[in-house]
């Protein structure tokens, strides 16, 4: 039977969450987790949330979980940018990398990794693009050469997010030369210090040193780094990227969290800004709660066992471009006031809107540019022809 | 929280959507256009048999006590085979109003009619210019501030006139509030009226889904079969992306729809805050079951070409079936300024 | 020296031709020219236009012309919109096909052809496409084949403009068959009465018989009717596809007279219609008017010799969405009364916008779809690579 | 009817096009960002010794009595080269003003400064939340209703502020109003006002068509250059058809600029009508370059993927100043609505 309400479970898991990050957030907005500085100051946030249960809650109890439903993980969500709380400098390892290891990890992976991973203790950044492949990921380049007990690394991953602060990475390597495009590429994670290995930090459009190129030679890994099995990788790395474009990555609260600031932004200003305004105000929280209920639906079918594939490409479409709508809406209403950055003190909330943009104008872009996720959905879900 | 229709729920709307595939089909919908008035409602009869039109009627009176969700895919399945005639003014809107108000009333001989399928209802809100499917419904409801008419055809004052899209009536109406016709009146009434509207505004979103559907159907299918430059049309990144766009509104507007029908049918679950949440959802309903049909309808229409421009292609029968029902229960506008009155 | 006002020759043009369209045009707005009946009173308010000179302004004196500029004709075709004359049914004629008769035919054929043309004494239809080639007209199959005196025209047309009331239509037919594609076309005129030619009246969108589909076959046609030489009607057609791409096809008085009915159905509904409309309004009046200047600039660049070539290309994206965007507005502002098709007592304007609607619809689509402008405009303008 | 510019109009803008070129490529912009405000406004000189700052003042007072028809091409070409500094203020909106208003006050002085390159000029309208480039420029031409106040930096209660284009400087400004700055005041002072605020709204546009014409030239570049799948990105249709967008929002931008710009020029010729017409279109201009500009940006950077979204880029130096100079001389809204009354 259809059922739109939470459950009483759910409504209490509600209350306890919110209740501890009220009492626990910070109450001075951190410095923004991609600069060095910051991302320290999360780290230790992010240590604070995971020893009270609340990093990753809807992971096994052994590592640090709460086996929370994926509902309740929504509903974690919501409530953790309800409060804005700090940004999850975590998120690629917890988002991206954790579900590969769940799937395709050894036990002894699964145990040396997921934990410190999670509580902020050893940081894996993802290592995706190469300078020539970005949205076509298997042109890559980069090799991994057998050698005695593991393998050696060469060659250079671009757009790192926040590699220059982080310990270890995960990227696909080129094991099998004689093979092309998609096939004998092994997924591996590699050290980010130590000999064989420069990181170079790379400013992103908003100032944060958000990204890093990674230059690899013969950077050595052992076998035990390989993630599922040598040649396999994109398989595995699928799994991966799906999640990226998936549920995993944007989910619903932070949309609803942004449509609600934008609601009282509008509030300050709507006597005297362009009365056009109010319908982008309406269609920015209707886009939140449309996609909000899109998701829950997306749950619902994952729960019972209907695959969500290829549809999850048309899901980051429309939140990319309803997140790039709803701060346009806000710059407009900002009049000239809209150029502010961080740091001045006419900034309408702190300059978070012109910052913000910048920031949405980045989600058509990564993880498959929604050109490729057009492409994705007419010829998978659509069954159109390729071109 | 579970977001999922019921096997029953599904069940229902595979024996609905296999009655119209094989009695309203496009050519039946083609025949309506340029039919005689009493070929305007196909499929009506066996409709009512199998107990469609009756479904949100009570047992007594020969119905099955079904709510909004049920109802949703069902109306959504009369949108993708183009239904002609009131299926959501006698279905959804206009039955449980009449039934409701008209209790001990003579108009209540009317309520066994329309669900046998021997009449169809016509609903017709204050402040709405134009009476959708009147010349053809044979009772009208008809609203005038807190009260209920229930006006037979002939005597409510219709003038006919033409939609763009020929199997849907539509005709002004010029009546004089009769006591002879009045149901109701007063609070009570008020608040079964207000229902009705927003019953009326889901049903339409509903059937906007079912005729995004089917438009998108169309075209893929067109796009997969039709070459140019020596492969399918289909195959042309450009073809794909309109496509996908179109796949986009559909999706993003079902859940909003379905969710709207479960916030209607337990709006009294919680009192003032879950009724007006109830509003909320049909008001975006309607907004992004309407856009999603008007746009997919340009998608449609740009991806056939030329033969999409004909009347001999039956996509038109979708489009100008969106285009002539789109504006009926209040227009996008009109919703999204309630939606505003609410949030902002 | 940059003079954006019209001179005292121009306005006195200007002056001469409203006076005359004042005068003239039909008290009583004529039946659609799409359909059988209206079509003969069209032809008879074409030669009512011709014999006092004001069919084709800018062509010779000597075919009915008073050779005005490019922008004398731009003014006429401001006036002749303004007042809501009737639509030209002998457009294809004297728009598409005039300029290459003016530019490839011989005398003889300019003796014969252009002033019946004008007139409405003799009406020709275009036939470009054919059932299997719309957007890839190079893939056309019909042919001739030599014979005595002439050819003998084989194949299937379609989407003939008024078609199935012209007396003759132009079109490419395959005279090489041994060629392909571009090559071993030539540009027929052709009879639509007689042996060996079929029309069928295809019903459009809005309802008007506006197109027809061509059955011909074995159907004479003599070696006069050739245009151009023979296997060279791919450049002959291709001048004639750019002027219907370019200026000659929408003169910005239309859209300039539709922003203007547009704000009259908007002054009526002000107090009642959506306030968001009233941008929409203020966009569609500016629409017009940038193409206008728009226009008017091309018309300077050809007047001083630079070409505008693919430039066209994003010239008609520009009208078609624009006039889209124009009927979207009046159909929202019409609120439930917007599907009132003509013949509607209750209809605004006689249930000229939603016809007005579906017209624009198909401005996207004819004279080559948006998608080919776009890819023409990328390639030849911007010098982006072939895909 | 002639819709074109002069040769010597033309060669103009090529000269101030090389000298951009050479002296303002996107290595200065970039040390403009990290630099000393000693070195804020390169290329200055250059253009003040070719007389391109004092263009529009009278050749009494050293310039070229130049239109805005000539001086609409060499700010197009100051937003190509994202040229650094009040230009639009200190060439085309401020100067003559204060040319026109100073006369005979000690304020006069100032506008030899100008021209020579020795100052360079701001200006604060009325109901303007920031002043632009204030804590840089070194007189600011302050508006209080129907007086106009030259007041030097210092003197102008400014507290800078962040833009998000670091080569742009903002502040807010708390200016109490001192006899000794005032310029002029009363009707004619009004018209004087107005019309520079039409130049700066003019100058702004010209800047943003500029700035777009320059970020399409990247993107373009790139997607020819840039390979993916085996095959330049600029031979995708997606690529392909953003472009081409964009190239179409340029190309109808353009002429609705220089239209504005020969209004202005030629406001007066007609009386009330004519300026009338020169509000209109620049209006027109404001809003068609803006939106041109604030599109091009973001077709730009989706065609350069994640490198267009790093500083290391020159992309952003354009992108940023699009989203700090465009709101500024009336956001698109502020000119629609002034549209909507004149033509409503």
């Amino acid at each position: 039977m259809m059922d739109l309400d939470f459950t009483e479970q759910e409504q209490a898991f509600r209350a306890e969450c919110r209740a501890w990050l009220e009492a626990n957030v910070p109450k001075q907005s951190l410095p923004s987790g991609d600069t060095r500085e910051g991302y320290a100051l999360h780290l230790e946030w992010e240590r604070k949330l995971f020893d009270a249960g609340w990093s990753c809650v809807s992971w096994p109890k052994e590592y640090g979980g709460r086996e929370a439903s994926l509902y309740e993980w929504l509903i974690f969500e919501e409530e953790y940018y309800r409060v804005q709380a700090p940004s999850r400098v975590t998120q690629n390892g917890i988002f991206l990398l954790a579900p590969t290891i769940f799937e395709f990890g050894t036990e002894a992976q699964k145990a040396r990794i997921l934990r410190p991973m999670a509580r902020g203790d050893l940081s894996i950044a993802q290592a995706w693009s190469e300078p020539n492949s970005g949205s076509d990921l298997a042109s890559l380049r980069s090799t991994a050469k057998r050698t005695e007990g593991g393998w050696l690394l060469t060659g250079q991953k671009t757009w790192s997010t926040r590699g220059a602060f982080s310990d270890m990475a995960y990227g696909l390597f080129r094991t099998d030369p004689s093979k092309a495009r998609h096939k004998g590429l092994t997924y591996f994670l590699f050290p980010l210090t130590g000999e064989g290995v420069t990181v170079r930090g790379v400013d992103r459009l908003d100032g944060d040193e958000g990204f890093a190129e990674l230059f690899l030679e013969d950077l050595f890994v052992p076998d035990e780094n390989i993630i599922g099995e040598v040649d396999k990788g994109w398989e595995v790395a699928m799994a991966t990227t799906s999640s990226e474009r998936g549920l995993s990555l944007r989910s619903p609260g932070r949309f609803m969290a942004t449509a609600t600031r934008l609601i009282e932004l509008y509030g300050r200003y709507r006597e005297t800004c362009d009365p056009a305004l109010r319908d982008q105000v309406i269609d920015a929280w209707m886009g939140a709660q449309a996609y909000r209920w899109y998701t829950f639906k997306s749950v619902t079918d994952m729960l019972t066992g209907k695959p969500i594939g290829a549809e999850s490409s048309l899901n980051k479409v429309f939140w990319s471009e309803m997140d790039v709508r709803t701060h346009e809406t806000a710059l407009a209403i900002l009049d000239e006031r809209q150029c502010l950055d961080e740091g001045s003190a006419a900034a309408d909330d702190e300059g978070a809107w012109i910052k913000g943009f910048q920031f949405a104008l980045a989600g058509p872009i990564y993880a498959g540019t929604n050109e490729i996720q057009r492409n994705i959905a007419a010829q998978r879900v659509l069954g159109l022809p390729r071109g | 929280m579970h977001f999922a229709f019921s096997e029953d729920q599904t069940l229902l709307r595979d024996t609905v959507r296999d009655v119209l595939a094989k009695e309203c089909a496009p050519e039946v919908v083609r025949r309506v256009w340029t039919g005689s008035n009493e070929e305007r409602v196909p499929v009506w009869g066996t409709l009512a048999e199998n107990g469609f039109v009756g479904m949100a009627a009570s047992e007594a009176a020969g119905g099955m006590s079904m709510s909004e969700v049920d109802l949703a895919l069902v109306l959504e399945e009369a949108g993708y085979a183009a239904l002609p005639g009131p299926i959501v003014e006698s279905a959804l809107a206009g039955l449980p109003l009449l039934e409701q108000l008209s209790a001990g009333t003579p108009h209540a001989a009317w309520v066994e009619r329309v669900v046998s399928g021997e009449a169809t209802l016509g609903l017709y809100f204050e402040r709405q210019s134009l009476a959708l499917h009147a010349p053809l419904a044979d009772l009208l409801l008809v609203v005038r501030g807190d009260a209920l008419y229930a006006v037979p055809r002939a005597e409510a004052g219709l003038v006919a006139q033409t939609a763009v899209d020929r199997a849907t009536s539509v005709a002004t109406l010029d009546y004089k509030p009769s006591p002879a016709h009045l149901v109701a009146r007063g609070a009570a009434a008020q608040v079964a009226i207000q229902l009705a509207y927003e019953r009326a505004a889901l049903g339409n979103a509903c059937v906007m889904v079912g005729l995004a559907r089917r438009m998108l159907d169309l075209a893929v299918a067109y796009a997969k079969d039709r070459e140019q430059f020596g492969k399918p049309i289909g195959a042309q990144q450009a073809v794909q992306h309109h496509l996908a766009n179109a796949a986009g509104r559909i999706a993003f507007a079902q859940p909003v729809v379905y969710r709207a029908a479960w916030a209607l049918a337990n709006r009294d679950r919680a009192g003032g805050e879950s009724r007006r949440e109830a509003e909320l959802a049909v008001s975006m309903a309607k907004i992004y079951a309407e856009e999603a049909a008007r746009f997919v309808a340009k998608v449609a229409l740009q991806v056939h070409g030329a033969i999409g421009y004909t009347i001999e292609c039956d996509l038109h029968f979708f489009m100008k079936r969106v285009w002539t029902l789109a504006p009926f229960y209040g227009t996008a506008a009109v919703h999204r300024a309630r939606i505003g009155a609410h949030i902002l």
